[in-house]
């Protein structure tokens, strides 16, 4: 069978996000066929009226259904809740949701105010991540799977101003700002 | 001028935003020095109610501080590196991330879910044990945990720095003061190593003349200072 | 939204076979809406190189991963409750072997991070179990008698340290967790 057909079944039956290196091993194809698989799959499904959608968080791809049916998906399995968020958890998650994977300098930098104490409790909620990347020296954070079914978009760059906020001439700058001392 | 309430505002930059929007002021640096001395009001009140945001709102004071000292003592500056974005431009995003939460929080409450389906396990026949969890790799691993988990100091690093510093400041100017009557600001900074120092002198100076152990005199703006014990 | 894009949720998310009158009961739409809606869905999956298939048996309906892709799909679930422990299984693991029983939300106090999929897979791979405490109204996770039978030891205490370890005061701060008011 083809890579997208397989890929198609593997994303089906996954049950959970999946990452895209985990993919490539368990397809056993070469990381361009199954990228280009992933985009085929994405045009197939993720269009109005679909009740299937493909949702790409970084590197992380998950088969949902379609938010727009959430009431009736409801009849089979347990409602999620979403919760209220409060205000630091709204503002911490928005410039992570923009400017992720981010590290805990750049993010404060970014609010003025220290985010020790915020970040624990949206990695306790499910809602921020981690990032598994061994190479840098902070960890770096970004939003979950499980935050983006429930804000019902597809991808982060769906959100508003996407490519002007996250990639602000600003933030480089504020970034490099973290290093001194004021 | 209405007094802003404490709990309305998230922290430093959220306060300054809050000030300007009252002033009806676009963010620039001359709106960041009108509403200096509105900012500084609160952080008493800070103090008592948010001790843990004190730090962060000290830090953002220290800029303010350096604004408005900026012009006064231009000539006393040393020379330095851009440490970054300027305050009115980190406001300026700040405000836009503002903006952008208010969209998302909209997105967030539309009750909107995408669900994921859940597959029946498939059951295999036998217990397997993962290669990787043996008891060896428990100890390991709750070591690296326990690691992780050793208590930090609670009290964040930047208020101990600028404590101390000011304190210091205050204790060698003191010490000065003991042994002579009179001196100029820029002696005084001689040893400055950079900004941050500056500051600090400028904001001790203050503090002693409010507590009236000294004189400060200036012939011509942007001129030294001369500091004369009372 | 539209029957077929509803329909197509409901299969998705049901995971079972679904009879037609609860199909038409669940999408409160006429039977003969249904019934094309249900030929239609059957017209786009139902094809050579699909990775997903709708499965009509009598007056069921039911969408699987394809037949052909049986093979990858159960390597692929197999794998997943019996290879290599990830990272973040196996501290869970860990956590739940010197501090269990134990309930969700101590150990996500230690851990910091949410921990309900990593439960659910430690769960399927028969490492932990679930026992409801009638004390604390929370269920608590301890290991099975198989893994610890499998780690060639007869009780929890002979593993390294952990007399010294079980009750560790660094472990015990962090369950009580942090009251930040966010």
């Amino acid at each position: 069978m083809s890579v997208i057909s397989k890929l198609e079944s593997i994303l089906f039956v996954a049950s959970k996000p999946l990452f895209f290196k985990k993919i490539v091993g368990v397809l056993r194809a070469p990381e361009n066929d199954v990228k280009a698989a992933l985009e085929d799959l994405k045009l197939k499904y993720n269009h109005q009226d679909s009740g299937i959608i493909l949702l790409e968080n970084g590197a992380e791809w998950q088969m949902v259904a379609s938010p727009d049916n959430k009431e009736a998906a409801e009849n089979f399995l347990k409602a999620e809740v979403s919760g209220e968020l409060t205000r630091p958890q709204l503002e911490t998650l928005t410039v992570i949701s923009y400017c992720g994977p981010i590290t805990k300098p750049e993010l404060e930098q970014i609010r003025g105010v220290n985010c020790g104490l915020i970040i624990r409790n949206l990695l306790l909620r499910g809602l921020v991540k981690e990032k598994e990347d061994e190479a840098s020296l902070l960890p770096t954070y970004e939003v979950t799977m499980d935050y983006l079914r429930h804000l019902g978009l597809n991808t982060l760059r769906e959100l508003p101003n996407y490519d002007e906020l996250h990639k602000h001439p600003f933030i480089e700058t504020a970034k490099i700002g973290t290093q001194g001392n004021l | 001028m209405t007094e802003l309430k404490l709990e309305k505002f998230e922290g430093p930059l959220d306060l300054l935003l809050q000030l300007i929007d009252q002033e009806k002021l676009s963010i620039s640096e001359i709106a960041l020095s009108k509403v200096t001395e509105q900012f500084f009001s609160y952080l008493d009140r800070l103090e008592k109610n948010r001790p843990e945001q004190l730090a962060d709102f000290l830090m953002i004071a220290a800029r303010l501080i350096f604004l408005k000292s900026y012009s006064l003592l231009q000539y006393a500056m040393p020379e330095e590196e851009d440490s970054g974005p300027s305050l009115a431009d980190q406001l300026k995003l700040y405000r836009q991330y503002v903006e952008a939460s208010k969209k998302i929080n909209v997105l967030w409450n539309a009750g909107k879910i995408a669900y994921g389906r859940i597959e029946p396990p498939v059951k295999i026949k036998e217990f397997v044990l993962p290669i990787n969890a043996r008891a060896e790799n428990l100890r390991s691993m709750i070591e690296a945990l326990l690691r992780r988990l050793k208590p930090i100091d609670p009290l964040p690093k930047v208020t101990i720095d600028h404590s101390i510093s000011i304190k210091q400041k205050l204790d060698s100017f003191r010490d000065l003061l003991k042994r002579s009557k009179k001196f100029n600001f820029m002696e005084l900074l001689e040893g400055a190593k950079n900004k941050t120092e500056v500051i600090v002198s400028f904001l001790a100076l203050l503090e002693l003349a409010k507590e009236k152990t000294i004189r400060i005199k200036q012939i011509n703006s942007f001129e030294d200072m001369v500091v004369i014990k009372i």
